[in-house]
């Protein structure tokens, strides 16, 4: 079998696949599938400082080869989540990336020290980029000043390697690459979802009750590894891919692009076992285009790299 | 527990208007679910699955009957599967109708349109513990009645359609007030279901509830409805569809 | 029949259909297929100052609910096209857009005056977006000065009514808008694609030989709607949708989202008669959804319109 | 001139190693086709079309026959389309070999893989015209080989594998000077081409080529190739696939 074990700042991953936040909320539903333990990671969905309830519904809608959502963050605070649903994910033998969100710079330090104050959590994930959270997460995804500033302030409160997620919504994905690698994250989660909506013809407004949601599934996949690719050729941290991934090529397609490893969202959807299927079928997929490990893989297909 | 399941589409048939019947095949699902769960099917090509209630179960020869309408473009595709072929199916998905009545109850039983066919395994259901039912079934015209007899044979039926075409014109909240029951049973379009909630608010009653989906297990916090519980909401694919009336806000 | 016609700053649209620049060439092979006098008008593939020969090959993948296309500009050079190609378009009775591009603001403002020179175009598609093309023209389509900039001068040059077409690679679509519609823009035409990439598994090098390609498609519908709704609120002059549209019902999205007129593109390769499918089908869709002409669908999905 | 038709599938059967061989029927591609044209295939779920060459017609019959790899995921949906089924076409496409040869001409076939399919039309058509046909035929291996047979009724075949499992062993370029002709024609990957056009480069001859393609109508120019003419570039869906090999520069 092929090596599909591969090492990341605070991730011991014994394969490159994860669930993609907040398409696994935090591991229990799944866990009735299969045993969570089988997967390189978890990343669990977002975290914010208090409790919140999220946007109205309709909160999905379906889109050619993808999807819309907008959540609005739902989930039960940082406290909670480490009282119940971190100890779950821990009986697992699994590493946890906590996902960290806020409205304020204030509201990301504080989620980011409260994770870093238990031993529980593997990493963070810090999600500058939800384009459903109105009051100023979408700001830090778009603005490369922003985003370093937090980044910069979230390390400085935190032990843990932060791993900064970014927003495809951007002119010049790039920059806001190199701002929060010299703001000293550890490595880049991307892509997020492209904003989008859909309109619902019967009652001739937005489908979504918050209007605008964020677009995954198969449909960004060329956007992910276009932004890969060219993010890897300008940032030295290692990269989590992830934007409709549906298939061991898929993941294959990310590697090359100069992921170092992927997450998985929509498609758990469709498929409560794709993570593991994936996982098996993996190995074949390497040996097929002749790689003996995922690490001899990661970033062949970019041309200072390859 | 829900399992990934494929199963055999034994016949598929039109019973009204754009509304296909079709009977599947299965063992586990037919084993273990109950009235008011739901498949979570997969059509080919939509990245979404889609939830159609169970309207019948043949636990002896194993099959699952469900019903639906063509919608959108899913169903539209759902209904070209034939015989012999097979779908794929997350369940049974979802909490199930309250089945514990005292034996002397009298059940009244509100359908709307495609909100009729959970009601029916919920009826037969109940109709084997020999609870007495009433069912109010609404639909659009004449066109679109379907299952009237087979309501019939499990109790005191009574059919409306918005413009007359079959039985009484009108609305199933019309004709509410002529009955007396214990408890109330609801499926049908969300206004169907304020109206009937608002007039039997003081009536113990369950309802079932829908909401686009994403994960349809639990995970991805789409489908929530708000709730008088402490978490101050509820899921509708896991902790629902089915809702005690008093509990959600609608 | 409903009423399609629409009129917009030099077009009289018949209806509100249009083959998208790029993807009818100069409409020659589209007319053995059916008479382009039943389309709204026709949009002609860019132009340039002179002749340019294009990306290597593969210029095109395949993607799910899409395509990528690194065509490059390929054509004969604005007199070439004025003398062999408007001709043949001008025997139909049909608008005639021409869509201007170029490496460089002079070599914009030449392609628009020699247009401008012939009476034989109605309206000019100011292409600023092409993100296949490296040497400037992504750069206008990203800038908001540089956009503004290059309308204002292309303004200066031609009495011909000018749509900039916006690209969808910005943080921020709506800063984009207002500033071409200040530089004096009189219509808008949007999306153009999205940058993406494919990498070929066999070879582990991007597929395209330009390696980044446009993408278009379904894939890209709910970015393309979700940018004319933002932009409809907050601009005045008209909008030309386009980006993934497939059945009458998505032309009716974009009327709702707050396009006047709508341009058919990637749809055009699997269904050579897509446009007047479309002109056949939308009566019935308009009339379904309660609308009696298309003028009165336009933006009724926005709240300030609606 | 090109049409959009629905063809019905007689029939569709694996003849060689991922190799599937479809009888279509349809009137007007089977009347107005030449040797070299193409196909250009609808499959479902995939937003370009797929160009795969005509390799024989039976105009009395009026089936048109194709052969197809299985390649990714469009041929191999394609693959699961059974007889009964139709598939939605553009065709005939671009322009085929050239048919004007002198009565007492010697021609020879060069077909490397799935680019033997368009020589077997070009082949049968010669034939029928007392043509004096010699065919050489390249594949992987053994379990690659399609077509033999039929090739060996219209004219002399010889069979090269990469691997010697039938046939000589090598490439068709090893066999090449054996033989003495008028003019060749060739369909293939592109080094089996190059080699070949630098191999014959003084003796005449057509060639097919393949590219990725956006509209397969000329108009978007997703295939261009570079040539001597005076536009300096021509376009594999229309003024091809097959080309002066004289003319191109691959
Ligand atoms: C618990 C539950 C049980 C249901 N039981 C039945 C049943 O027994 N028979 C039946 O005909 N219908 C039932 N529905 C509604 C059914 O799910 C939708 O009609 C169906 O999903 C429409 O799919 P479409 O592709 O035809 O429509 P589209 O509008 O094209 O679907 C687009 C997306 O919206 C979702 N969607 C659209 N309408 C609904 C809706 N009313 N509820 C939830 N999601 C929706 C689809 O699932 C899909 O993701 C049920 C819904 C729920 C939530
Ligand atoms: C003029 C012409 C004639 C052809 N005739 C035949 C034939 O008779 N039999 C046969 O088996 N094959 C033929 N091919 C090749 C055939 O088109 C491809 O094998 C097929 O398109 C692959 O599709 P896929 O979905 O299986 O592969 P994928 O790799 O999944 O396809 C992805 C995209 O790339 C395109 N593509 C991939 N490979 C090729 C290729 N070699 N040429 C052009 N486009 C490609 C596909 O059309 C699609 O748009 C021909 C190609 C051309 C240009
Ligand atoms: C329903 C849903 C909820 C999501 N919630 C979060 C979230 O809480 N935090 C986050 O960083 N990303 C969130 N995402 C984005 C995903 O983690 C992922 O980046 C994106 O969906 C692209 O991957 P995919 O195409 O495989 O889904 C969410 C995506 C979906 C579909
Ligand atoms: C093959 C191809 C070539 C294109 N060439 C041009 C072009 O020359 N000028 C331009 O403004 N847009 C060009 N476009 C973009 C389209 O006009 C259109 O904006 C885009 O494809 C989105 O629409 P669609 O999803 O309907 O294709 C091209 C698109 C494709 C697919
Ligand atoms: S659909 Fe995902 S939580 Fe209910
Ligand atoms: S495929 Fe469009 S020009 Fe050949």
């Amino acid at each position: 079998m092929k090596n599909l074990a591969m090492d990341l700042p605070g991730l011991n991953l014994k394969n490159p696949i994860m669930p993609a936040s907040g398409c696994f909320g935090f591991g229990r539903e799944y866990s009735e599938f299969y045993d969570l333990g089988e997967l390189g990671a978890v990343i669990m969905k977002a975290a914010t400082g208090s409790e919140r309830f999220g946007n109205n519904t309709p909160r999905v809608a379906e889109t050619s080869s993808g999807m819309l959502n907008a959540i609005g963050l739902q989930n039960p605070g940082v406290e909670k989540i480490i009282e119940t649903e971190v100890p779950f994910l821990e009986s697992f033998n699994v590493p946890i990336i906590a996902n960290v969100a806020g409205s304020t710079v204030e509201e990301y330090i504080a989620v980011a020290e409260t994770f870093n104050q238990t031993d529980k959590v593997n990493a963070l994930e810090l999600n500058i980029s939800c384009p459903n959270v109105k009051e100023g997460g979408i700001q830090f995804g778009t603005d490369p000043d922003m985003a370093a500033n937090v980044t910069r302030l979230v390390k400085q409160v935190s032990n843990l390697p932060v791993y900064v997620k970014l927003s495809p919504n951007v002119s010049d994905i790039v920059a806001m690459a190199k701002a929060v690698e010299v703001a000293g994250a550890d490595g880049l989660s991307m892509i997020n979802t492209l904003s989008g909506m859909q309109i619902h013809l019967p009652s001739k407004r937005p489908l979504l009750a918050n209007k605008t949601g964020g677009l995954s599934g198969a449909a960004i996949k060329p956007v992910a590894i276009r932004m890969i690719y060219e993010v890897k050729q300008q940032v030295s941290i290692p990269i989590i891919g992830m934007g409709g991934i549906t298939s061991a090529e898929d993941v294959l397609e990310f590697l090359l692009a100069g992921a170092s490893a992927v997450a998985v969202g929509t498609a758990n959807f469709h498929n409560p076992f794709i993570c593991p299927e994936l996982i098996e079928a993996l190995p074949e997929v390497l040996y097929k285009y002749g790689f003996s490990s995922v690490e001899a893989a990661i970033g062949k297909g970019v041309p200072s790299y390859g | 527990m829900m399992r990934k399941e494929k199963l055999h589409i034994l016949s598929s048939k039109q019973v009204a208007l754009d509304t296909v019947e079709m009977v599947l095949e299965n063992t586990y699902i037919s084993k273990t679910a109950v009235p008011g769960q739901f498949l979570h099917v997969s059509v080919e090509g939509h990245s979404l699955r889609r939830p159609i209630s169970i309207a019948d179960i043949d636990m002896e020869n194993e099959t699952i009957t469900i019903l639906f309408k063509i919608i959108g473009s899913g169903t539209k595709q759902l209904a070209t599967y034939q015989r012999g072929m097979k779908i794929d199916v997350l369940g049974p998905s979802g909490n199930g109708f309250n089945l514990e009545i005292r034996a002397d109850s009298t059940i009244l039983l509100i359908g709307g349109g495609i909100g009729v066919p959970p009601l029916y395994y919920l009826g037969k259901t109940l109709a084997k513990n020999h609870i007495k039912l009433i069912s109010i079934l609404g639909y659009q015209t004449a066109q679109h009645v379907f299952y009237e007899q087979r309501f019939q044979e499990i109790g005191e039926t009574h059919i409306v359609t918005n413009d007359g075409t079959h039985g009484k014109k009108g609305l199933v909240t019309d004709v509410l007030d002529t009955f007396d029951f214990d408890r109330y049973y609801a499926c049908g379009p969300v206004p169907m279901l304020q109206a009937i909630t608002a007039k039997l608010e003081h009536q113990p009653g369950f309802i079932s509830l829908e909401e686009r989906m994403g994960c349809g297990v639990g995970a991805c916090f789409a489908c929530v409805i708000p709730t008088d519980t402490p978490d101050g909401y509820k899921k509708i694919c896991k902790d629902g569809p089915v809702f005690n009336a008093q509990e959600v806000s609608l």
